[in-house]
């Protein structure tokens, strides 16, 4: 069956990922004398890489289906940074500087509207005027970076927030949004894998013509995908603000990359959702040890090791690379009239 | 991407950037401020005054070579997002080689002709070493270059940024930094006077752009790097070995992003310092290529564009209070209407303008 | 040169003194280095008839370039933070002789046009170190958040990892060791100034591990201190400014905050502008413990709380300082 | 009306379809009698696939009606066509390959229970129909359909169309990609589906199968309708007329001189494909200066492996392969263009000619190593514009314009430019795949003779080609390939396309000797 089939593609893949973190480890525990693992290994430690890499697995999820259906968003860093901002800017219009849990939740829905209202002039443009997708995609980072920290400093004179607040945990000090992102997750399989509409999302990336000639319309399809990958980018970044609980517009912004490192998360999981999610883990697990490496006072050149998942990156690409690409992406569809 | 004439990709070019600064006005009008007198600044911040155009043109240098960099490997059909980590790279280099090799030679104008000869060898070789690696890899692996040279771009940040801070810093600097060149090495400044910007500069720039155009079209490496980007099966057939011609692409566009680097590091900083904050030009030139439809040629006025802008909006920084990121949005807009030139095609042709279509 | 037509300034009020101010590469918006100095300039444009540009450059080769603009547009006074704009200063100063110049962390040998600052961020940074070493064996509740006396950690959370926010840490280090060698310091970077999650992620982490009380030297993104602080029923110490007014909203947990009068300096040298006594501030000027320009200010919130013997080592540190007892192995910007 | 008693399937009248200036349909009637086979037959380009897309919903016709079942319909989609009861198996296969045979069957039409596809219900439904006209297909319905090969996946297709609830089925060249017994029973599934009360339409460019299996055959020709005809009362001399508007010559060309020395020397070679699979197992030729050597065979024998190893396109795992005695088998493409190997490609559209270039660049295409178009790295772009030129002359390439892209031309008059730059430079081996494939009788002919003419002048050539005539035709032996090996090698004026047709189907000649002639008749090249 092709979804075992893909479970054993992905696996290979996050086996490297894997083996990367025991290496990493490995070398830890060879620079200390006695630094005792369950220092390095903590509750805290596991919770803050589940809380790591569930921004970056939202955005992951919401790129593969886009991709999926034969559209490659590469402007996923640029709507997270509109998801948190819009997040953040709905925040404060609620509550002020001391907005309520009510509304946090409020702005995590705002941000997944500002996103899909803006997903949808991209979709637009990518799908109806056939836009070159890389340069459109490059194109939203670039706007997400400027016009949102220019909107922040319009609003707060400042072009980040001031302290706002974060959302409250539920049980075992875990948030609520990661509970959240585990059922998105999982539904995102569900959808792909066993209903009509998976299919016809992965026809549309493969042969849209096939799925054109069994009466879809490939352009729908590809809008709903391009659609839902905006609002789970925005969600990404809104989550990720929820957690922080105030918005940074300065530099590269808070979201600091966690965008691309989605896009890289679903290659390596193959298009998988619950890879890309386990992708999202590892790389949100090999950031926090390099954290837990500091505190427990292991020596490593922190900023050295901070590279380290762009490295595991390149080397996992390249030693199980050729992710196979649908066969259509990047190809605008027009059906025969 | 799609095919169309030179008229029409210029004719494209010019309404993007038109309808971004449109755009920008509204939001500038929206948010409270002056947009006749921003757009009078922009004009007199980018040409306005003889140390508006010095500026611009400083701007410009940079953004044509590493939008050169990038036109080389986009018309190859590589996409090089990774021109940044280049550019530092080959900074670097330039910085580490001159700074080594200067007490070995005599401290004057012919030492100092020779280290900018070694500097500027360095930084080739080591912008084309750091692009010829996600070649190999994208050719012998299947590493998507994409991901591969982004993540190369945060990994030239991170690693020349420990350097910087580590190994080579100036022991007598505060300041993160490395020792800087020694003053003799310095690009002569014939006609314009100015300590960051040099004619010998823009010469070079433009001596490489029409060596690279030659290239392109009357060699045949040229000749097969085209073809390869226009259709990989054909060029194939015309005996060109694609996995060879990806790193050979590669290679050259990182030769000429190293070659940005060297001169950003002679002509203007004179030492490194923390890669994060020698500015974007590796990125915005990719839209500098794209504006120009990855056209050498084409890359200069696109790169007095954005000169241009950016001059225009240091300028806007000291004479008003608009914030700067306004620019860097525009830039953003500008690059989203070039990736959509069906859209103005749509346009035109509704409003009876742009003749033929076709 | 020079058809600078507009003149300069925020063209609307016709203010008497023009000063421009240029940022360090991490840009305004930190909440911290650099809007400390806008601040003071800020009060100063209330106090007089002074307005003030704010230009932010992140690219450090521009710096050159942009402070002869601002120059060239006719600025009373321009002031440049951070000593990345030394060496470009050393050539403007002496380009623009008739220039007002006002460095931030450092100064131009002979140059008589240019006030350099030097704010000894190490001795900011051991007295936060000084704070936090003597809370953590304390017995303290505040709101929700309490010490945990039995545990005798502290945390240090730097932004980027470089050699200014390293003599931050090193410093901090030896005013613990300073109140309590039995103290344990850990020390993180989140990577970025701008990221809050990092930052945040960092605190967690060490506040797991033990330690109750987190001082942070990572600008913007050091409200994910705070917050980590406050998620976990603990304690951070702020830096640069008052932060439990800065950011109000972590109040709480914020004991105090190690400051710089970053603000009093830019407002001193602007007034001096003003009064046309430019001179009376040329040269190198301090900002240390020992001109009252450095010190450790009680957070809001727990004013008048925190325990005596704290006060006390707060109190002997400082005099210290005055004495010149203390040696710090950093200087204000590097080991 | 018509006077037939029963309600025709399908009618078609005057039809009329138009892409920008080319009139692809032309006021066509076309009628599908309930429960028949009608065969629709035409040369390439004469307007079959536009016609039945217009039935199919896929286009829209500038003029014209369509009735189903007699009621009077306008399709503005495939699914409007579908819910009338017509499916089409296209040309090209509409097949999502990196999905299960199942996913590919009911894809737009999943069975739902509960938001998720019944994964039982669409077995059951698929069983029942596989059960009914004895396909297999039920047995793979969770591979994937890359993994099937052709005749498979044409069934997939076809129960694709069934489930989907089709009662005409409209199979576009369905033989083109299969082997004569796929073929074979390819005619008893459409038989059995008639027999159930099916309409079908089958278009092919074969006259002998239409007219075994079609109750009725209409011609198009330049998008019009020439004739109906029913097969009982017709000659493929007749059909071949009407499909082309004159006589047609079946015969081999005329050759004068004979063979000459060795060029071209393959000894042992074994090749791996795309998938790893050895598509190339120990083949041994020699190919003559002066000599055509045809290879036959049906696609996905190892033809077009064996052809990439000869022109430097696909590494060799083994074996050794000589240019005039030289060894050149380690030698990359490039230097085999040097070295006098031309080669037209299988592949014109995406291997042939880069179709955003202009012709003037693309006659540089293979020859940007080579004076006088190059002097050492640098190119002489006259002396290029001089070569198009000459190339559109003398090869009729119409329209006569060096500057216009390659994309902008016809299939015909691209194969004819690219004929014409790869024996620009008098090459020594020219290797030609397909070289009609696609194009219009009247380039076919040209292309031929100037093969010949070629031949005559002393180049060794190499043709494949799936079209058994112009092998015929042209070749001075053929050497059948079959599995990666050559089955046999035949004289073409001795052999019978019946013969032919057994041989690339596998089937060894040896139990039917007195059908078959000497089969080395020039001693050389011959498997072992
Ligand atoms: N989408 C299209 N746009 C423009 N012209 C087209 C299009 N489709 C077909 N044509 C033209 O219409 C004519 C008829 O084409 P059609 O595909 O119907 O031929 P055919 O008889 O099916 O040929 P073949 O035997 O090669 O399949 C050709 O000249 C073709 O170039
Ligand atoms: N998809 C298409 N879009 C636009 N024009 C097309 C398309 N397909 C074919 N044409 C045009 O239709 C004309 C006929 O093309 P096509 O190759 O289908 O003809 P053909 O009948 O096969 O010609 P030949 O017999 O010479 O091979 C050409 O001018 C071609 O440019
Ligand atoms: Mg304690
Ligand atoms: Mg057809």
């Amino acid at each position: 069956m092709s979804v075992a089939d893909y479970t054993a593609r992905t696996s290979v893949r996050l086996g490297g990922l894997v083996l990367f973190v025991l290496i990493a480890f490995g070398v830890a525990l060879t620079f200390t004398d006695e630094i005792a693992l369950e220092r390095l290994v903590t509750f805290g430690f596991l919770s803050r890489s589940l809380e790591m890499a569930t921004p970056i697995a939202l955005a992951a999820v919401g790129g593969l289906y886009a991709e999926k259906s034969g559209v490659f968003n590469i402007g996923l860093e640029g709507f997270m940074i509109f998801g948190a901002f819009s997040a953040a800017a709905t925040m404060y219009a609620l509550g002020g500087t001391s907005p309520t849990q009510g509304h946090v939740w409020a702005a995590l829905v705002a941000a997944v509207l500002v996103s899909v209202a803006l997903t949808v002039l991209f979709a637009v443009l990518l799908i109806h005027f056939k836009a070159d997708q890389i340069v459109a995609g490059l194109a939203v980072w670039f706007v997400g970076l400027g016009f949102a920290p220019f909107t922040a400093a319009v609003i707060w004179g400042s072009r980040s927030s001031p302290g706002l607040t974060s959302i409250d945990p539920i049980a075992f000090g875990q948030s609520p949004l990661i509970l959240l992102t585990i059922g998105i997750v999982v539904a995102s399989w569900v959808v792909l894998y066993r209903t009509r509409y998976g299919n016809w999302i992965q026809a549309a990336g493969e042969n849209p013509e096939a799925l054109d000639t069994a009466g879809i319309d490939v352009n729908r399809v590809r809008y709903a995908t391009v659609i839902f990958s905006g609002a789970m980018a925005g969600l990404g970044g809104a989550v990720l603000l929820a957690h922080a609980g105030n918005f940074g517009g300065t530099g590269e912004t808070m979201v600091d990359g966690r965008g691309w490192i989605g896009i890289v998360a679903y290659l390596f999981g193959n298009y998988n959702p619950i890879g890309a999610a386990a992708a999202a883990l590892l790389f949100g697990a090999l950031d926090m040890l390099n954290v837990q490496f500091q505190t427990v006072g292991i020596d490593l050149p922190s900023r050295l090791v901070n590279l380290l998942p762009y490295v595991a990156v390149i080397v996992v690409l390249t030693a199980w690379g050729k992710t196979r690409m649908p066969d259509a992406v990047g190809e605008p569809y027009e059906s025969e009239e | 991407m799609l095919s169309a004439t030179v008229l029409e990709r210029i004719a494209i070019a010019i309404a993007s950037t038109l309808s971004a600064i449109l755009i920008g006005l509204v939001i500038v009008a929206v948010a409270g401020y002056n947009p006749v007198q921003f757009v009078n600044q922009l004009v007199v911040g980018s040409f306005g005054s003889e140390r508006a155009i010095v500026r611009t043109l400083r701007y410009s240098t940079l953004f044509i070579l590493t939008g050169v960099a990038v036109a080389v490997a986009f018309r190859a059909g590589v996409f090089n997002i990774g021109v940044q980590g280049q550019f530092i790279m080959g900074g670097f280099a330039t910085v580490v080689s001159i700074v080594g090799i200067a007490p070995l030679l005599p401290e004057n104008a012919v030492g100092g002709t020779i280290l900018i000869a070694i500097g500027t060898l360095a930084a080739i070789v080591a912008g084309g070493l750091y692009a010829a690696l996600p070649g190999v890899l994208k050719a012998y692996g299947g590493a998507n270059e994409i991901i591969t040279t982004i993540m190369l771009n945060f990994i030239a940040i991170g690693f020349v940024g420990w350097l910087v801070a580590g190994r080579f810093n100036d022991p007598e600097a505060t300041a993160t930094r490395t020792r800087q060149l020694p003053e003799y090495v310095e690009l002569p400044s014939p006609i314009v006077s100015d300590p960051n910007f040099s004619l010998v500069g823009l010469l070079v720039m433009l001596a490489t752009v029409a060596a690279v155009a030659v290239i392109m079209a009357r060699t045949s490496f040229g000749y097969d790097m085209v073809t390869s980007g226009y259709q990989q099966s054909a060029a194939g057939y015309a005996g060109v070995d694609p996995k060879r011609m990806i790193v050979s692409t590669m290679t050259f566009s990182g030769v000429v992003a190293g070659l940005a680097g060297a001169v950003f590091v002679i002509m203007i900083q004179g030492y490194y310092t923390d890669p994060s904050g020698v500015g974007n030009y590796g990125f915005d030139a990719i839209a500098v290529s794209l504006l120009a439809a990855n056209n050498p040629v084409g890359v200069v006025p696109a790169g007095l564009l954005f000169g241009g802008l950016e001059s225009a909006g240091s300028h806007i920084q000291i004479n008003s209070d608009v914030p700067v990121q306004l620019i860097d949005g525009i830039v953003g807009l500008v690059v989203l209407f070039v990736a959509v030139p069906e859209l103005f095609r749509m346009i035109a042709k509704r409003t009876g303008l742009g003749g033929e279509n076709r | 040169l020079g058809d600078e037509d507009e003149g300069n300034g925020n063209g609307s009020d016709d203010a008497a003194t023009e000063v421009a101010i240029i940022s360090s590469p991490a840009g305004f918006d930190d909440n911290a280095f650099n809007d400390n100095a806008v601040e003071g300039l800020e009060a100063a444009s209330n106090d007089f008839d002074l307005s003030y540009t704010t230009i932010e450059e992140t690219e450090e080769a521009q710096y050159e370039s942009i402070q002869a603009d601002a120059a060239e547009s006719g600025y009373d006074l321009i002031v440049t933070v951070g000593d990345n704009h030394t060496d470009p200063m050393a050539t403007n100063a002496e380009q623009y002789p008739d220039q007002n110049w006002m460095l931030i962390n450092n100064m131009i040998d002979g140059a008589d046009n240019v006030s350099g600052w030097i704010e000894m961020n190490n001795e900011m940074s051991f007295l936060a170190g000084v704070v936090a070493g003597a809370m953590t064996t304390e017995d303290f509740e505040h709101a929700d958040s309490s010490t945990d006396p039995g545990e005798s950690t502290v945390g240090f959370v730097g932004g980027e990892d470089i050699p200014l926010i390293n003599a931050f840490e090193e410093s901090y280090i030896e005013g613990v060791e300073w109140v309590n060698d039995d103290v344990e310091v850990l020390t993180g970077y989140g990577g970025s100034f701008s990221d809050t999650q990092a930052a945040n992620d960092v605190a967690e982490s060490q506040i797991d591990d033990g330690a109750d009380i987190v001082w942070h030297a990572a600008s913007a993104a050091g409200a994910g201190v705070f917050s980590a602080a406050q998620d976990n029923d603990r304690f951070a110490i702020g830096v640069d400014v008052d932060q439990s007014v800065t950011e109000e909203q972590y109040q709480d947990v914020i004991l105090g905050s190690a400051v710089k009068a970053l603000d009093e300096a830019t407002y001193q040298v602007a007034e001096a502008v003003v009064d046309d006594d430019f001179e009376s501030v040329v040269g190198e000027q301090n900002l240390s413990v020992d001109e009252g320009a450095i010190d450790f200010v009680v957070g809001q919130a727990v004013e008048g709380d925190l325990p005596d013997t704290v006060m006390d080592s707060l109190d002997e540190a400082i005099t210290s300082f005055e004495n010149d007892e203390i040696e710090l192995t950093c200087g204000p910007t590097s080991c | 009306m018509t006077a037939s008693q029963t309600t025709p399937a399908v009618r078609l009248e005057g039809i009329t379809k138009r892409f920008g200036d080319v009139v692809a349909n032309d006021s066509v009637d076309f009628t599908l009698e309930q429960g028949s086979i009608h065969a629709l037959l035409g040369e390439n380009g004469s307007g079959k696939t536009t016609l039945m897309s217009i039935l199919y919903g896929l286009y829209d016709q500038n003029e014209g009606s369509i009735s189903v079942d007699g009621h009077e319909q306008t399709f503005d989609s495939p699914r409007d066509a579908m819910e009338a009861g017509v499916g089409m198996i296209h040309q090209h296969f509409q097949l999502v390959p990196s999905m299960t045979v199942l996913q590919n069957v009911i894809l737009g039409h999943e069975p739902v229970d509960n938001g998720l596809i019944n994964d039982g219900a669409a077995r059951g439904r698929i069983e029942d129909i596989c059960s009914r006209y004895e396909f297999d297909v039920d047995q793979y319905l969770d591979t994937r359909v890359e993994e099937l090969d052709l005749g498979a996946q044409q069934r997939v297709e076809i129960v694709k169309s069934l489930y989907r609830g089709a009662d005409v089925l409209i199979l576009d060249e369905p033989t083109a990609v299969l082997t004569p017994q796929e073929v074979e029973r390819l005619m008893d599934v459409m038989a059995d589906l008639r027999e159930d009360g099916q309409s079908l339409i089958f278009i092919s460019h074969k006259l002998d199968e239409a007219l075994e299996i079609a109750d009725q055959i209409t011609v198009l020709r330049d998008g019009e309708a020439i004739g109906t005809v029913d097969t009982a009362e017709t000659t493929e001399q007749d059909l071949a007329q009407m499909m082309v508007g004159r006589e047609v010559l079946f015969d081999r060309l005329e050759r004068e001189s004979s063979t000459g020395d060795p060029v071209l020397e393959v000894d042992g070679l074994c090749m791996r494909g795309d998938r790893d699979r050895r598509q190339v197992d120990d083949i041994d030729l020699t190919l003559r200066s002066g000599e055509i050597l045809g290879i036959a065979g049906v696609q996905g024998n190892g033809q077009s492996e064996l052809v990439e190893g000869i022109t430097g396109l696909r590494s060799v795992e083994e074996g050794t392969i000589r240019l005039a005695g030289d060894d050149i088998t380690g030698m990359n493409r490039r230097r085999r263009i040097e070295n006098g190997i031309a080669y037209i490609p299988e592949d014109r559209q995406s291997e042939g000619l880069v179709q955003d270039y202009s012709l003037v660049r693309n006659a540089l295409l293979g020859n940007q190593t080579i004076a006088p178009y190059a002097n050492g790295q640098i190119l002489d772009w006259d002396e290029v514009s001089d070569h198009a030129a000459e190339i559109v002359e003398e090869y009729d390439v119409q329209p006569p314009n060096p500057d216009a892209t390659a994309g902008s031309l016809s299939g015909g008059n691209q194969q004819k430019f690219i004929v014409g730059r790869e024996i620009g430079h008098d090459p020594d081996v020219l290797v030609a795949s397909h070289p009609t494939r696609g194009v219009d009788i009247g380039s076919v002919e040209f292309i031929h003779n100037r093969l010949i003419e070629l031949r005559e002048e002393g180049l060794g050539i190499l043709v494949v080609s799936s079209k058994l005539e112009e092998i015929r035709k042209l070749s001075d032996r053929i050497a059948v390939m079959y599995e990666g090996e050559f089955i046999d090698v035949v004289d073409p004026d001795a052999v019978t396309e019946e013969d032919l047709g057994l041989l690339m189907a596998g089937h060894e000649p040896t139990n039917e000797p007195p059908q078959q002639s000497d089969p080395q008749p020039d001693g050389g090249g011959s498997r072992d």
